[in-house]
């Protein structure tokens, strides 16, 4: 029960706002900030009390929402799905203290957020396909609003763009969740859509296991901007405002990786090792790809949107790993790759909001003017480069781990990101930070201000957390990590066969606990 | 019991860093100066108190390991943060902490106007600390945190007057090719794992002979990729260019960073990697050679370069050859021998001319300097001395590091390797000498209204006490007699490795897999006799060759100044060399532009025309095919009631 | 013997349709239609439908027909139809040649059916079979539903009518 | 006297039904329109009567009644539509009437 009051907070929140008159802007802040607090706090006793030894899904809340469908609102964490929804919570917190300087209907936009910030965690816990399909619809739309209505000036194109682009793939998601739905029917005779279930009695041969693989594949793939399906992410960076990027960034694409572990990985585990070649050459192409286009590029937040197309690149090399490495770190990468890239947005936004402009070759000899600031951002780009010692470093190195168990050759393409990210990073950085201080406009630019010190200070201090002390997140991933390797490893696709079928008695029972869970909660 | 202190020698200097880095501009200059050499001096008391440790110990068990806690623990992957103290480490630890001290002294005068004074030494720490925790480190990652963290301070620093444009670009440029090093680098620790199960240095090299086949493919990459690492770092062939660069930062910098600490790094590296290295043939070879080919190819630019510090950067890159060259050869000892009397005479050289930049208040090119003897007496005897140990003349440290080099190379190398060793030394020689005429003797070029001063008491003090450690580094290694290799006998255990059981396991492994074992009884006739005749021989030569060296520069910059542009003027080869055998500009041409132009056409075609025109195009489609469904709009009735009537027909024709 | 009358009357009937449908004014298609209305009455009076032959004549060619050249006399168009060349429009030739060769399409398909089918022996009925008192009976017994509900349509057309074009008069 | 056969009946109905279907597309005038779909109907009544006398039943004649009820009341609301249409245009041209083109 606790898990739904958590998620439904910031749309109690959101609606709350509708009753503070429009131009009370200071009230309105305050109370989207409280809710936004109140969020991420509580989400921080989930982790205390999360006993990381078991793999079952734990706050675990399950009652009949479409009984005729089989279609229960059924939601729990594991290890996988909680560090992301803390990160959730803890980036809408920074998104709106960053997004104080918003004039423009200021009310609408913190509803937007609230929204969004419930769809987002609502997708994170949900555990019945359907209800899972409806928050990956239901997120869509605020996002698109704040896109659409507070960005730049192309941002119709931008956020139509946006939302086409997942909505196509989320289509072809709706299919498979139906061809499930039917399959599951079939082979168990119970109809119902619930993932926990699904994953322990699904059982199918190599050919359908393709088909519905790709189908999500598709979706997943769009979400995490895989190479070809990346260009909408730069479009969508650019126009959103600063929080909506940092939001977009941090969380929205770790839906991908998220949907990856929670359906590809283990529904279709012989698919999965089948495809992993070539979703492996993908993301290599990816990694390079976003590196190399992100080296030529103006404007400061398309060249962090094709950055995060590299780090992506990276968290999908380590997925498709298929050992603990691999997977732990590609965990891991998400959650560094949602604070680095987070905190060089808002830095990115901080600028924007002085200068009004994103072009690199306006700025130079920031240094001189804005020491802080010039901290904060070199921080923040190394650990994005993967500096050992910061976060960025521990994650890149589990995923390149695990790949190199597979096949050098792909962990040295990979590895070979390192230098590209380097160079880029490190070249925009010097045309921003360094040189001559020869524009006029910049010489009385003032430094980081408290506010922005608040969002990006947190950052930091998870940046070096990370960096020197992984163990309390390693921790969380372990359980549930190794119960996703037993489904996935090579050597028991064959007895999943036949292991589903004389073990049907232990099958039924979970029928049964289905249907007592369901009576227990009424 | 004294060794428990060593987590206490990287601390120090971090939490210099840490104070200088926040609090730097409130607690002004000097008590920034002070916190930052105190810290660094405060590691190396340590690092001395541990030295009485671990020689208290007896020679076997002289590695000591502290584990401070485990960083990362996924599956059976464990990485503890862990330090590893034993004869090697202690070695450099001494050196590196020691000549640390003294610059970080040198650079409190030396830096003394700079306005970000604090932001100097901040850096400055967290390079010490970086540097100790790559030589502390027990396990490859440790080593892999200092390896990069060493790169970015010297980033920072070589990029420390970030309004030079140059300046920036030398530092981006050196952190790069460093990372390209890195690249190299961690796959080899990946693949370490891969094979080894765990990344610890005990571990590993135990394992060593166990796991890897002698000469196998595997332990070859492996010591490649070791390599290239190395190369990186230490700026050897491929990846030397940002060495020269990285002269762009204060001098102080190029001391420490760029002649005595981190270029040597590398040769830590693959001289703490002996159990892999010496399992793979031919990366020693390569290792050899190209060491012998740095050591050649730098002096010739270096002979050249008319700007003070380059100079002393070519001949660092051509030094640090000779250290590879020694572990090419299989002479670890010998290596590490250079590598210490390297640092104290380079630091000395470098500091030197630091001083006389200070003096000549920021003048570099060598043309505009000459006969400062008289204005800079102890900065003049000092660099005089250094320059003398560099060259190789007899009773200074220089002489007995690299004539070992030689005759290690003469003995195990062969001919060629020698040969390259000897003509090195002259170029050196020839170099260094010219450098010492042109600025302190010959006619003044000074520009009149700069009148050059000696430099403060602080600066000149740690000058004294590097050029003494110069003069009587030799001691470490006095060759001949049996028993006074102080350093041979230091070091022994830790390159003590079995070559014949190894070699039993790879032939025992080989015939598992079937295949049959190659002879290799040429490897374990025994070490050759220790001739003396052919050691007294050779240290004649190489002395003489220094000798004709500094008396070839003596003709042409003091007896005949005309000389040198007479031989040199219209040569299209001295043109060549000038400009650095246009190996900048060929990197440019072959990497760099082609990068930027792919991304440029990768990003305009394959995103904004290929994928985005393929989006757009589709949307553009459907509009269009909408289009032509108004057409059927026409608003005539009758067009409406036709297409009824053929609806209808047509399902009549279907239906029946 | 009763081929001797179907055949003059179909015949009448098919020109007087096309004339329909060829006339340029709208009075002599009115004629012709009025005429086609007769000829089919005659063949419902050959098929015994009596009652329906008698409605024909009153409805169709009675009611509806009047009410036709009224309109035609109201809007004054008797003289109008050369405007309507039909034939020599352009984007109507296609349209034309497009529809006739349907025609022709629909008829081939019909007769195909028809022979198909084995139809041409029709039952004898007996002689009261289309007789107004039967159908009359059989209309107010098993069909008085559809009855009444023709009367309400009527009805509403009648005032639809009214409305239509009442409210443009005041 | 044999009985004429069913397939003359329908064959007519169908050719009449054809030329109404022409009249319908071809003419202009919407005047003309209504008598093509008069002719139409009517087609419709002689096959309905045809079958009633082939199956001898009566419902074709009662159905045939319900068309003649449905074709006056079209023809008086369709003429009412043609005189508020000619109000606003002195033309019953139905080319121009074509507000609808989108």
């Amino acid at each position: 029960m606790f898990l739904t009051f958590l998620t439904f907070l910031p749309l109690l929140g959101a609606v709350l706002l509708t009753l503070i008159p429009r131009d009370e802007e200071g009230a309105i802040k305050q109370t989207a900030l409280a809710f936004a607090v109140a969020d991420f706090v509580l989400s921080i006793f989930l982790w205390t009390n999360f006993d990381s030894t078991t793999h079952e899904m734990q706050f675990e809340y399950s009652v009949p929402w479409i009984s005729s469908w089989g279609v229960s609102y059924h939601v729990g964490l594991d290890g996988i799905s909680l560090l992301l929804f803390i990160m959730t919570t803890f980036l809408t917190m920074i998104s709106i203290i960053a997004s104080w300087g918003v004039t423009k209907n200021i009310r609408e936009y913190m509803m937007a957020f609230l929204a969004l910030s419930t769809g987002m965690l609502g997708v994170f816990i949900s555990l019945d396909m359907f209800l899972f399909y409806f928050f990956w619809e239901f997120q869509l739309v605020p996002m698109y609003i704040i896109i659409g209505v507070w960005g730049g000036p192309r941002r119709i194109y931008a956020a139509v763009k946006f939302f086409l682009f997942t909505a196509v793939g989320s289509l072809l998601m709706l299919v498979a969740i139906i061809w499930i739905y039917k399959i599951i029917e079939e082979q168990t005779g119970v109809a119902t859509t619930d993932l926990i279930f699904i994953t322990n009695n699904l059982d199918l041969p190599l050919a359908p296991q393709k088909w519905l693989f790709l189908a999500f594949f598709l979706a997943f793939a769009i979400k995490v901007p895989m190479f070809p399906f990346h260009t909408w992410l730069p479009d969508a960076h650019v126009q959103a405002p600063t929080a909506g990027s940092v939001i977009l960034a941090g969380v929205l694409l770790k839906m991908g990786t998220y949907g990856f572990l929670r359906f590809n990985l283990p529904l279709f585990p012989h698919a999965s090792y089948e495809f992993m070649p070539i979703i492996a050459w993908l993301s290599i192409i990816g990694i390079i790809y976003g590196a190399l286009v992100s080296l030529v590029q103006e404007d400061l937040k398309k060249l962090v949107a094709y950055s995060s197309v590299s780090h992506l690149g990276f968290v999908m090399i380590g997925i498709f790993a298929l050992n603990e490495y691999g997977i732990q770190g590609a965990l891991l990468q998400n959650i560094n790759h949602g604070i680095s890239t987070g905190a060089l947005f808002l830095l990115v936004g901080m600028i924007y909001d002085r200068r009004h402009t994103r072009e690199i070759s306006e700025f130079g000899g920031l240094a001189k003017v804005m020491p802080r600031y010039t901290i904060c951002f070199m921080i923040i780009a190394l650990s994005s480069i993967g500096l050992p010692g910061m976060n960025g470093f521990v994650g890149e190195f589990l995923i390149l781990l695990g790949v190199f168990q597979n096949n050098g050759l792909w962990a040295a393409c990979a590895t070979s990101g390192v230098i590209f990210a380097a160079c880029y990073i490190l070249w925009m950085f010097q045309r921003v930070m360094f040189q001559k201080l020869d524009n006029p406009k910049n010489k009385n630019l003032p430094d980081m201000t408290f506010r922005e010190l608040l969002t990006v200070v947190p950052l930091i201090i998870l940046v070096f957390w990370i960096g020197l002390y992984p163990k309390p997140f390693l921790k969380t991933f372990d359980a549930s990590v190794e119960h996703l390797l037993i489904k996935v490893n090579p050597d028991n696709f064959g007895s999943g066969k036949s292991g589903s079928r004389h073990s049907d008695h232990a099958k039924l029972i979970t029928i049964d606990e289905i249907a007592k869970l369901n009576l227990a909660n009424k | 019991m004294l060794l428990k202190l060593t987590s206490l020698v990287p601390l120090y200097p971090l939490i210099g860093c840490i104070i200088n880095g926040f609090f730097g501009l409130r607690i002004g200059k000097n008590a920034v100066g002070l916190i930052a050499a105190g810290s660094v001096g405060l590691s190396f008391l340590t690092t001395l108190i541990i030295f009485i440790g671990l020689v208290m110990t007896p020679a076997e068990e002289r590695v000591f390991e502290q584990v401070l806690f485990t960083w990362m623990a996924v599956g059976d992957f464990t990485a503890e943060f862990g330090f590893q103290v034993d004869p090697l480490s202690m070695t450099m630890m001494l050196f590196v902490t020691g000549v640390g001290f003294l610059i970080h002294v040198y650079s409190i005068g030396y830096m003394h106007e700079e306005y970000s004074f604090y932001r100097f030494f901040a850096y400055m720490n967290l390079f010490m600390f970086s540097m100790l925790l790559l030589i502390m480190g027990n396990n490859f990652l440790i080593m892999f945190i200092g390896w990069e963290g060493v790169g970015c301070c010297s980033y920072f620093l070589i990029g420390y007057y970030f309004e030079k444009k140059s300046a920036c670009d030398a530092g981006t440029k050196a952190f790069v090719m460093n990372r390209v090093g890195d690249f190299a680098f961690l796959l080899a620790v990946m693949y370490i794992f891969n094979i080894f199960g765990s990344i610890d240095f005990t571990t590993v090299f135990h394992a060593a002979p166990e796991k890897l086949i002698y000469d196998s493919e595997t332990v070859t990459i492996i010591t490649m990729l070791l390599f290239v690492g190395a190369c990186g770092k230490s700026a050897q062939i491929p990846l030397y260019t940002w060495l020269p660069d990285a002269m762009e930062g204060p001098t102080p910098v190029s001391a420490l960073i760029h002649a005595a600490t981190m270029v040597t790094a590398g040769v830590y590296m693959v001289v703490r990697c002996n159990a892999l290295f010496a399992l793979a043939p031919i990366t020693m070879w390569t290792v050899a050679f190209i060491g012998g080919a740095t050591a050649i190819f730098a002096a010739t630019i270096g002979m050249t370069q008319f700007d003070i510090k380059r100079v002393l950067a070519y001949s660092t890159v051509s030094q640090i050859g000779y250290m590879f060259m020694a572990v090419g050869v299989g002479a670890y000892t010998a290596a590490i021998f250079h590598m210490v009397t390297h640092a104290f005479f380079k630091a000395c050289l470098f500091l030197g001319s630091g001083s006389v930049i200070h003096g000549l208040h920021g003048e570099q090119d060598m043309r505009k300097m000459g006969a400062l003897k008289s204005h800079m007496p102890i900065t003049f005897v000092t660099f005089f001395v250094s320059t003398l140990a560099i060259a190789g003349i007899f009773p200074l440290s220089g002489f007995f590091s690299k004539d070992e080099i030689l005759y290690h190379a003469l003995m195990d190398g062969n001919f060629i390797l020698w040969g390259m060793g000897i003509t090195g030394a002259l170029l050196t020689a020839f170099y260094m000498f010219r450098l010492v005429f042109m600025t302190f003797f010959g006619k003044s070029n000074v520009d009149p209204q700069v009148h050059p001063h000696e430099s403060p008491k602080i600066m000149t003090m740690p000058l004294v006490i590097l050029a003494g450690l110069a003069f009587f580094g030799g001691a470490l290694g006095i060759p001949l007699f049996h028993g006074w290799h102080i350093l041979h006998n230091w070091l022994e255990p830790v390159f003590y490795f079995d070559m014949p059981s190894a070699l039993e396991h790879s032939a025992h492994l080989l015939h598992e897999q079937g295949k049959h074992a190659p002879s290799w009884s040429h490897l374990l006739q025994p070490e050759g006799d220790h001739n003396v005749w052919v050691e007294i021989a050779l240290m004649l030569l190489s002395l003489s060759i220094a000798v004709a060296g500094i008396f070839g520069a003596y003709i042409c910059y003091i007896k005949k100044p005309h000389l040198p542009d007479l031989l040199t003027e219209g040569q299209w080869g001295y043109d060549l060399v000038k400009n650095k055998y246009e190996v900048d500009e060929i990197y440019d041409e072959t990497i760099v532009k082609p990068t930027l132009e792919g991304s440029k056409l990768l990003w305009k075609e394959c995103d904004a025309k290929g994928i985005d025109g393929a989006v757009n195009g589709t949307a553009q489609i459907l509009g269009w095919l909408s289009n032509q469904a108004r057409n059927f709009q026409s608003g005539f009735v009758r067009n409406y009631a036709l297409f009824m009537v053929v609806g209808f027909i047509g399902l009549l024709i279907v239906t029946l | 013997m009763e081929l001797l009358i179907f055949y003059p009357l179909a015949g009448i009937c098919i020109v007087l349709a096309l004339g329909v449908v060829i006339n340029n004014s709208p009075v002599n298609s009115a004629m012709s239609l009025i005429g086609m209305m007769l000829g089919l009455a005659g063949i419902f009076i050959l098929q015994q439908a009596h009652f329906i032959a008698i409605l024909q004549i009153i409805i169709y060619a009675g009611a509806i027909m009047v009410l036709f050249m009224f309109v035609i006399m109201l809007l004054n168009l008797k003289g109008k139809g050369e405007d309507d060349s039909w034939i020599s429009r352009d984007k109507d030739l296609l349209l034309t040649v497009l529809s006739s060769l349907l025609a022709v399409g629909v008829l081939y398909k019909i007769i195909i059916i028809i022979n198909a089918g084995d139809f041409n022996s029709p039952a004898l009925p007996p002689d009261s079979f289309g007789t107004v008192r039967e159908v009359g009976t059989i209309l107010f017994t098993k069909f008085i539903l559809p009855f009444e509900m023709a009367s309400i349509l009527l009805l509403v057309a009648m005032i639809g009518a009214v409305v239509l074009a009442k409210s443009k008069v005041d | 006297m044999e009985m004429v056969p069913l397939t003359h009946y329908l064959f007519l109905s169908a050719t009449l039904f054809v030329i109404g279907v022409v009249g319908v597309l071809v003419r202009r005038n919407a005047i003309v329109v209504f008598m093509s779909i008069e002719i139409m109907l009517n087609a419709v009544n002689i096959s309905l009567i045809a079958f009633d006398r082939y199956l001898n039943l009566h419902d074709g004649q009662i159905f045939s009644f319900m068309v003649m009820c449905v074709a006056a009341a079209e023809v008086s609301v369709g003429l009412a539509i043609i005189i508020s249409l000619f109000r606003n245009k002195p033309t019953i041209n139905l080319d121009e009437f074509n507000i609808m083109k989108s």
